[in-house]
């Protein structure tokens, strides 16, 4: 067995997992709150990116010091991509809110379309190329071969977000306000939650890890499209199933074992096949164990 | 203090409150009673904004609030404890009582009143880092009603606190009510369906009936009324 | 004061806009240059607009909400059921349309022919996936892996074994209903959500097999000179074969109205419009859950599999680029907009969302635009469709 | 002759919560029987393990049914699916109304027939002379039982378009339509009026009398119960506290404090 070969495997699985892991919180973060799949999520991560390409190019263009372009770039995406989730909410969703459980999702499927169909009109259809935000650090340049800069700054990113948002959730006001609001949401407004405004910070703050997510993608991978956002939604999604949808600490996990798995996959397996093999690992799961790997059984209400 | 005027409500496509008019004075406990299904539920979410109220006014300090969002309302002062206790079962017993105190800024006072339940509810402190779906029933219950007093409200609504409780939990849980209403003089609006008990402890009692109110008259007067007894066993 | 609340409202509305769309609207870059373009007529164009919409868009949401707390007004029955009662004008109509369907191919262009049967086909498709969401309120998304699975049946069997497009018809319905019963037999048990992601992924799998299982379906670049249905053994011209082909889908596409209109008046497509108001009161009801969505999600495939023949025979060619997420995603426009449930209504759904946008050739690359759009403003404003499915009137001597 | 239902020692635990606690009850052929009991004392949860939506943790659910076919023979239904308890002859209404609001009240009550009736995907296709005869039986089975219940005139309405009271008897309908020999009745004058509740309770005695159905009923009117049933359970905390004619559970003491609550001194 080629065991630098399985190592650079599991390093390539981990990044994935990485990015996997900020788009899903989304997907979790939402569901946990108004259960809704939110199927525009990949394309607010798509906005995200685009926003971060062109905000960098013209703040290069303008000769903005690099390091200064990249930080603003990445603050711009964050900003944008939390606007669009919020005002995707309350144009397609918040309407819906009493309505029968196929309207949301259709609704949130028409949100989909639109910011791609927005963005491929008002930029362009082709792949465009994304800029090496990330350069090669020196001190790492031993490793830089198995490991990249990049690589090491997605993963030490992710760890940083999760990090912070583990403290949002648990110790802020208004994280345990969203708790609160996805375990009762009566309660929670009895207690003199605004329902309203908590739902839209749950958007606005898993848009803005959607964009982080976005931008570092975008940055390892070398180039973007409107489309990008589509298939990413769905495997982050998948691994949010995995690990159980509405829990953030299963979409963590969900989507390393995806990442990893996926990673090995490809690279013994085929990687033409990928994504069959990832859509084979959700039909399995939700056969064999639909509330995922750290999710709650819930009780039908009768 | 409140007010409901000639208040009509819908529970879905039924006609849950068919034009109830009620008055609380400050400082008093009310106790509004009836068998199930009279709409006294219903009563206290269409004070609470959660149900719209069709017709009819709800007045608070002499202001309308049947417009308002429910957290407005809490933000008035108004503060419930559902029927079925609604506790947030993956909060633990301090964060569940951290949410009573969602609007207050005061952390003096928040504390000074966490000590206060604390006190009221002492198994509160042993079970104080316990998942809230973990509690008993009558820990549930307690819980219930602290969250409550940590909003620190002018008006305090009990859907049913003796639901599913054993009589001597019951006991206790209204004999902490009733302590509260007077070192507090927070007024307090209890739903019933246990007639003895919540008579005993209330100032007023109002009788519902399928939606409207038919008899209201002094608890202790209540406690010995036929008519009560009637309403309820359908003699 | 209102009006003057109004207008602020829409102005608050209107910066909110120019700030969300300004990177993606206003700048273009080329990044193979490093230039930068500024499309200031973009920020107007935007700013104008949203200043309106969101006024007219405040008020139809009001509009809906006042319309929510007034009792439910009594509901008239249809234009279109209203006419096919009446038989004195439903069946001169019949004839009519009938005698205008004949004389379709013959009185216009080979070209728009080719672009009525295209149309046609997503008629049939509409009409098969109306069964599944419609009537059975099961959302799929993966539709078009069935419709691929028909057109890829017909070109291999052909390639291979010469099999016949008249065999090939009735088989593409048979090998869709059988995936349709081998993917819905494990996920129909969850929860309707995960259905419409696991058929997603379904639609994704066929898609990605078809690209890469190079042995077997040639790739991206297809599979090329599917022969047309055979015409009694005759050689047809390319006029004459579009017109043929014409014909055959009219007469599928009838086939399709008669046997959905059969079934949903049935004791089967009542049993599953229960199932899509309440699943718990349709079981106490002595009705198998599990089978009767089974049923509707066989059935509704089997109509996509076989206008996958219909297509590979039209086109004589198919790659894996027809059969895209895109495509389910049309069809189900095709439905909400139509009108769930309602056969009228999906099929003008279908001949609008495709006949349209081929006549509006110069706004054709907003089609994919309006198609959100109307996904979007239609659950909210319009949740029933263009034309709202009636239930049948039945009358007895009193 | 044996008891239509017989339950015996059924408990539903829910996590730590004893929902019902080793509850007895059996009811007779052409019997009326109500179930009572104080809000939460578990009678919702009662009927939704006898129906199969609820898989009773322990104890036996068995019924004999009454009809020639069947007679004397004793199944056990406990666990079996919703759909299959209502085909073996039990059939339900709910608490809050479920009734199929796109449809019309005629297709409401023909769903009941589904149970009763066998036309598959293909025979609706080809509509052949054995389904026309079916829809046929189906459509006027519904209007027979609609005009006896006294709903005829609302036929071709959409159901959620129907008044309050109309709403609950079209679910009895409906639940009738089944073919039912046993009918659970899950508070049925909620929210009615007392002309509705008169109306209601005129209604119960004739289907038992006319369709001789037994009826298990859940009730929190109590002038309704009384005046009803031949024999009451009382429940709560999920035990049985009493049982017995009508005359009795009223002056049963424990009943009495169930319902108005212990007489207690509140010492404060």
């Amino acid at each position: 067995m080629d065991f630098s070969y399985l190592g650079q495997l599991l390093l390539g699985g981990l990044t994935r997992g990485s990015i996997y892991a900020l788009l899903a919180l989304g997907y979790t973060m939402v569901y946990g709150i108004i259960e809704l799949i939110n199927f525009a999520h990949g394309d607010i991560y798509m906005v995200g990116a685009f926003t971060a390409l062109i905000a960098s190019t013209v703040l290069l263009n303008y000769g903005v010091p690099h390091l200064a372009a990249i930080i603003l770039a990445g603050v711009a995406a964050v900003i944008y991509s939390s606007a669009y989730g919020y005002t995707v909410e309350k144009i397609a969703y918040k309407p819906l809110r009493n309505a029968s459980r196929l309207a949301p999702l259709i609704s949130a499927i028409g949100a989909s379309l639109f910011l791609e169909s927005y963005v491929l009109l008002l930029q362009t259809s082709d792949f465009l190329p994304f800029p090496a935000l990330i350069p090669n650090f020196k001190f790492w340049a031993p490793y830089e071969s198995l490991f990249s800069s990049t690589e090491l700054v997605i993963l030490i990113t992710t760890i940083v977000v999760m990090i912070l948002l583990t403290v949002l959730i648990k110790f802020t006001k208004i994280g345990k306000a969203m708790r609160a609001t996805s375990q009762d949401r009566v309660m929670a407004a009895l207690m003199g939650i605004n329902v309203d405004r908590v739902i839209s910070i749950t958007f606005i703050v898993g848009s803005a890890i959607a964009a982080i997510g976005g931008v570092l993608i975008a940055s390892h991978i070398g180039q973007i499209n409107f489309y990008m956002g589509f298939i990413a939604g769905i495997k982050a999604f998948v691994a949010a199933v995995l690990g159980g949808i509405g829990s953030m600490p299963g979409a963590v996990l969900g989507s390393f074992v995806l990442g990893l798995s996926e990673s090995l996959f490809t690279g013994y397996v085929s990687s033409d096949y990928q994504d069959v093999f990832a859509f084979t690992i959700l039909v399995a799961i939700l056969i064999f164990r639909p509330s995922g790997l750290l999710g709650r059984s819930e009780n039908q209400k009768v | 203090m409140l007010k409901l005027k000639d208040l009509q409500a819908f529970y879905g496509n039924i006609q849950a409150l068919k034009g109830i008019s009620l008055e609380i004075q400050e400082g008093e406990i009310i106790s509004l009673i009836g068998a199930n299904g009279a709409g006294k539920s219903t009563t206290l979410m269409t004070i609470s904004g959660i149900v719209p109220a069709r017709e009819g006014e709800i007045l608070f300090k002499d202001k309308p609030i049947n417009k308002l969002p429910p957290d407005k309302i809490a933000a008035l002062g108004i503060s419930q404890v559902p029927e079925g206790r609604r506790i947030f079962p993956y909060l633990t017993v301090m964060e569940n009582l951290d949410m009573g105190a969602f609007l207050r800024n005061d952390k003096s006072g928040v504390k000074q009143d966490l000590e206060y339940v604390l006190e009221l509810f002492p198994i509160l402190a042993e079970r104080r880092n316990q998942a809230g779906g973990t509690l008993s029933g009558g820990e549930q219950q307690m819980l219930a009603i602290s969250r409550a007093i940590m909003t620190r409200p002018k008006l305090l609504l009990l859907d049913e606190p003796s639901l599913g409780l054993a009589p001597i939990i019951t006991k206790q849980i209204f004999e902490i009510i009733k302590k509260f209403n007077k070192e507090s003089n927070t007024t307090i609006f209890l739903v019933e369906q246990n007639a003895n008990l919540a008579l005993q402890v209330a100032d007023r009692g109002y009788v519902m009936e399928n939606g409207v109110i038919t008899i209201s008259d002094t608890g202790e007067n209540l406690l010995v009324n036929e008519d009560v007894k009637k309403a309820y066993l359908g003699i | 004061m209102i009006v003057m609340d109004e207008i602020k409202k829409s102005c608050v509305a209107t910066l909110w806009f120019i700030f969300l769309t300004f990177p993606i609207a206003v700048i273009k870059i080329d990044s193979i240059n490093n230039t930068v373009k500024w499309r200031w007529l973009n920020m107007v164009y935007i700013g104008v607009g949203s200043f309106f919409l969101s006024m007219l868009w405040r008020y139809m949401i009001k509009k809906k909400e006042m319309g929510g707390q007034k009792e439910k007004k009594k509901k008239e029955a249809g234009f279109f059921y209203k006419i096919s009662q009446n038989r004195k004008i439903f069946i001169p109509l019949c004839v009519l349309l009938g005698v205008f369907t004949i004389l379709f191919p013959h009185i216009f262009s080979m070209y728009q022919t080719t672009i009525m049967i295209s149309a046609l086909i997503y008629v049939m498709l509409g009409l098969g996936l109306n069964i599944v969401v419609g009537l059975a309120g099961l959302l799929d998304l993966g539709y078009v892996a069935f419709f691929a699975l028909g057109a890829y049946l017909y070109a291999l069997l052909n390639m291979h074994y010469g099999v016949s497009f008249w065999v090939a018809l009735p088989l593409g319905g048979m090998l869709a209903a059988l995936f349709g019963l081998v993917l819905g037999y494990p996920v129909l048990k969850l929860r309707g959500d995960y259905l419409a992601i696991v058929t997603l992924g379904f639609g994704e799998i066929i898609r990605i097999i078809s690209q890469n299982w190079d042995a077997v379906t040639f790739g991206p670049s297809g599979i090329a000179n599917i022969p047309p249905p055979p015409f009694f053994g005759v050689k047809l011209s390319l006029q004459a074969t579009s017109t043929y082909i014409f014909y055959i889908i009219v007469v599928l596409v009838i086939f399709t109205i008669f046997i959905i209109n059969r079934l949903k008046d049935s004791r089967i497509g009542r049993a599953w419009v229960a199932l899509k108001d309440d699943e718990i009161a349709c079981q106490s009801m002595g009705i198998d859950k599990g089978k009767t969505k089974l049923t509707a999600f066989a059935l509704g495939a089997t109509w996509a599999g076989m206008a996958g023949v219909v297509f590979a025979a039209k086109t004589t060619f198919i790659n894996p680029a027809s059969f895209t997420i895109w495509e389910s995603i049309i069809i189900l426009c095709i439905v909400v907009l139509g009108g769930m449930g309602s056969i009228a209504g999906v099929i003008s759904g279908a001949l609008l969302l495709i006949l349209l946008p081929e006549y509006l050739r110069a706004f054709a690359q907003y089609r994919m635009l309006a198609f959100a759009s109307v996904l979007i403003l239609m659950m909210i404003f319009r949740p029933n469709g263009m034309i709202e499915n009636v239930r049948k009137i039945y009358k007895f001597k009193q | 002759m044996k008891p239509i239902l017989e339950v015996k020692n059924l408990t539903m635990n829910f996590g730590g919560l004893k929902a019902i606690d080793n509850l007895d009850l059996f009811i007779d052929k052409g019997e009326i029987v109500a179930l009572i009991g104080p809000n939460g004392a578990g009678k919702t949860t009662f009927f939704n393990c006898i129906t199969g939506i609820y898989k009773p943790t322990d104890g036996d659910v068995n019924i004999t049914r009454p009809d020639k076919e069947h007679n004397g023979k004793t199944q056990r239904i406990n666990g079996l699916n919703p759909y299959i308890v209502t085909r073996k002859g039990l059939a339900r209404t709910f608490q809050n109304i479920r009734l199929f609001s796109s449809m019309s009240v005629l297709e409401n009550v023909m769903i009941g027939c589904h149970p009763v009736t066998k036309t598959g995907v293909l025979g609706a296709i080809l509509r052949g002379k054995s389904t026309r005869a079916e829809e046929k039986f189906i459509a006027e089975k519904s209007y027979s039982i609609l005009k006896k219940i006294g709903l005829e005139m609302y036929v071709n309405e959409l159901a959620v378009n129907l008044p309050y009271g109309a709403q609950r008897r079209l679910e009895i309908a409906r639940a009738m339509a089944t073919d039912p020999f046993l009918l659970l009745l899950d508070e049925p004058a909620a929210g009615m009026n007392p002309k509705e509740t008169q109306r209601l309770h005129d209604l119960i005695l004739k289907i038992r009398d006319e369709e001789g159905i037994s009826i298990l009923l859940i009730e929190h009117d109590m002038k309704l119960v009384m005046s009803l049933s031949e024999r009451i359970y009382v429940v709560d905390y999920g035990k049985k506290i009493g049982e017995g004619l009508p005359e009795d559970i009223r002056n049963n003491p424990v009943v009495i404090k169930a319902y108005l609550g212990e007489e207690v001194e509140i010492n404060a």
